[in-house]
């Protein structure tokens, strides 16, 4: 039991920071802050909740059940807080002005215009 | 009238009061004891404010949705399997040597009509990667979203997943 | 195979901080930043694993609470000028 | 690499590098090597006088806790001086928040936020944390109120004389504890020796009057700090000084 949970964790962990590298990289090459607005959510449900889970089944190897309830809590913390900043910041750059690069639709535009005018 | 605020209520205090155990880790007499005492000073601070007569409903209107139980114990588990693979796809696109993507703005009408559970919907989007609430009519029920690629599929792959996710969150609420 | 994973994302926010330095606008840098803010997140966690000491759980835990608030005040700047409206 | 700014922001990074492997070295000297002085003296001492397992807690609350009351004091009169300089003005009121999903989503969070800072205040002395700690992050709540739902939204809700209130009544706790010692004849603030219960270390009561008085300063800094928040933004009300920004 214990040994499985030990593999495990070393799996979620290295998965884990597979995706939060590839998160940083898209950071970096991604156009315009829409797009890596994508990108940062990735390192949030891709890198942070693997890494984390992987701290959780570490934590249960040992028998350390708190921490594992502990290390759970960040995790749910981070998803309830994240979305919030992500759309509040990309609402805040629609609404000062900053154009998404290259967008094929933008059915928004209107919107904004209508409620400027 | 009791019935109908009951439930939400209860939800609360049990979420806090889990909360209270994980944070303290601990389970013995007094903190569990210290725990109510706590839950329920903090639920007298905010019930009135942000549930009961929520300040941001301007006209009548459920401002907590009555969640079922069983879809809200098995949600958990679909939405990372969701989180998980979506993640995948957004990770491909990130590492492939020439990056061409398709981003649009397109907006999604939705059949959800408590607001509650429309905002929780669009977070949840947001928390998906690949699409991103931009902004949120909500008398209308409709969520602008922001895709990162629109890909083969154009606009209908993008709707087909929200609608997914929705088809999930109707059948949490009552 | 822990340490690894630390040294691996030192290296990531260290790649990361690219973009915080040379990100054109204001909001690419509060992007990049929340990212790094996030990865650094789970490091601390980590950390907790790598000495086996629960004190740093703690520490992870409050910033997870936290670090949201400082891009909600950024997104609230731009969009209507002022803080205190 | 060419402007200076570049050079500038180079400069940040390595100091943030160093400052880091700094830290680093820090965080991983073994526990009790190389310790001596006054520092081992509480870090030994500290279960055997207080029952508390947060040595900080102690030394805050028990071995200078008279100190704790002189700069929480400092707190207390820096409200009191800010409330006074700006009492004349006045907020302008506004609903202008965040949009909707920011203000509902914010709403599920606050309890559990709040919950998450009477937390670290109640377990102050067992954890990383304490009063201060918790009352900040208390205060960090409201300051997020005026940011996401409007000024007029926490001037609504939450008067400033409640505040005032909260505030006052923890200072009256912390000193009314203080007090409980010079009754049973011993100096203002003795925790053990004045009669309150030591417990075992590690359990929720121990620590005599430790955790007592984390509340009280919890109480003091968040109202303290919200009301400080309030006041100021007072100052940007003038309508001359408003600019849009730049990105």
């Amino acid at each position: 039991m214990s040994a499985m949970f030990f593999g495990l964790s070393t799996v979620f962990m290295a998965a884990g920071l597979f995706f939060a590298f590839a998160s940083v990289v898209g950071v970096i090459r991604f156009p315009d802050v829409y797009t890596r607005l994508h990108a940062s959510t990735k390192a949030l449900s891709g890198g942070a909740m693997m890494i984390l889970a992987g701290t959780a089944f570490r934590a249960a190897a040992t028998g350390n059940w708190p921490a594992m309830v502990k290390t759970l809590l960040i995790a749910a913390f981070l998803l309830a807080t994240n979305p919030l900043a992500s759309h509040a910041i990309a609402r805040a750059c629609y609404h000062h002005g900053i154009v998404p690069k290259g967008t094929v639709i933008d059915e928004y535009a209107e919107t904004v215009r209508g409620d400027r005018s | 009238m009791g019935n109908s605020s009951l439930k939400p209520l209860a939800l609360l205090a049990t979420a806090l009061f889990c909360v209270w155990i994980a944070t303290t880790g601990r389970a013995d007499i007094p903190f569990l004891l210290t725990g109510i005492v706590v839950v329920f000073a903090v639920i007298r601070a905010t019930w009135a404010t942000f549930f009961a007569g929520a300040h941001d409903f301007s006209h009548r209107g459920r401002p907590w949705p009555a969640f079922r139980l069983l879809p809200l114990l098995s949600y958990p588990f679909f939405f990372l399997l969701e989180l998980v693979s979506a993640t995948w796809q957004v990770a491909l696109v990130a590492l492939q040597p020439r990056i061409d993507l398709h981003p649009a703005i397109i907006r999604v009408d939705s059949r959800i009509q408590n607001r509650t559970a429309l905002v929780l919907l669009a977070n949840e989007i947001t928390l998906t990667p690949g699409t991103l609430t931009i902004d949120a009519d909500i008398p209308r029920q409709g969520l602008y979203i922001h895709a990162l690629d629109l890909g083969k599929d154009g606009i209908d792959g993008v709707k087909g997943q929200i609608r997914r996710l929705e088809h999930r969150m109707e059948g949490l609420i009552r | 195979m822990t340490a690894f994973v630390l040294w691996g994302l030192l290296l990531t926010a260290a790649v990361g901080f690219w973009r915080v330095i040379v990100g054109p606008t204001i909001p690419d840098r509060i992007v990049a930043a929340d990212t790094l803010a996030t990865i650094l997140t789970t490091f601390i966690a980590l950390l907790a694993v790598y000495f086996e000491n629960a004190v740093f759980l703690d520490i992870a835990l409050a910033f997870a609470v936290l670090s949201f608030a400082d891009v909600l005040i950024m997104a609230k700047y731009f969009e209507h000028g002022e803080l205190h409206r | 690499m060419k402007s200076p700014r570049n050079l500038q922001r180079l400069g940040a990074l390595a100091l943030s590098l160093a400052l880091g492997w700094w830290l680093w070295q820090g965080v991983t000297i073994s526990p009790f090597q190389g310790i001596t002085g006054p520092a081992a003296r509480y870090i030994h001492g500290t279960a055997r006088d207080t029952g508390a397992a947060n040595v900080v807690a102690a030394i805050l609350f028990d071995y200078r806790g008279f100190d704790t009351l002189g700069e929480a004091s400092v707190i207390y009169t820096t409200v009191c001086g800010v409330a006074l300089l700006f009492a004349k003005r006045r907020y302008r009121r506004s609903s202008h928040g965040l949009s909707f999903i920011v203000k509902r989503s914010m709403a599920l969070l606050v309890p559990f936020i709040l919950l998450y800072a009477s937390s670290i205040i109640v377990m102050g002395h067992l954890s990383p944390g304490g009063g201060f700690q918790g009352g900040s992050v208390m205060a960090t709540v409201t300051i997020l109120f005026c940011v996401i739902y409007g000024s007029s939204f926490e001037a609504a809700r939450v008067s400033p004389k409640v505040k005032e209130t909260i505030e006052s009544s923890g200072a009256l706790l912390f000193v009314l504890i203080g007090l409980v010692g010079l009754v049973t004849g011993g100096a203002f603030l003795t925790n053990i020796a004045a009669g309150f219960p030591r417990g075992t270390m590690g359990q929720l009561f121990s620590g005599g009057t430790i955790p007592l008085l984390n509340i009280a300063v919890g109480m003091k800094v968040g109202a303290g700090l919200s009301t400080l928040f309030y006041s100021m933004v007072k100052i940007l009300e003038d309508p001359t000084e408003s600019s849009p920004p730049e990105v």
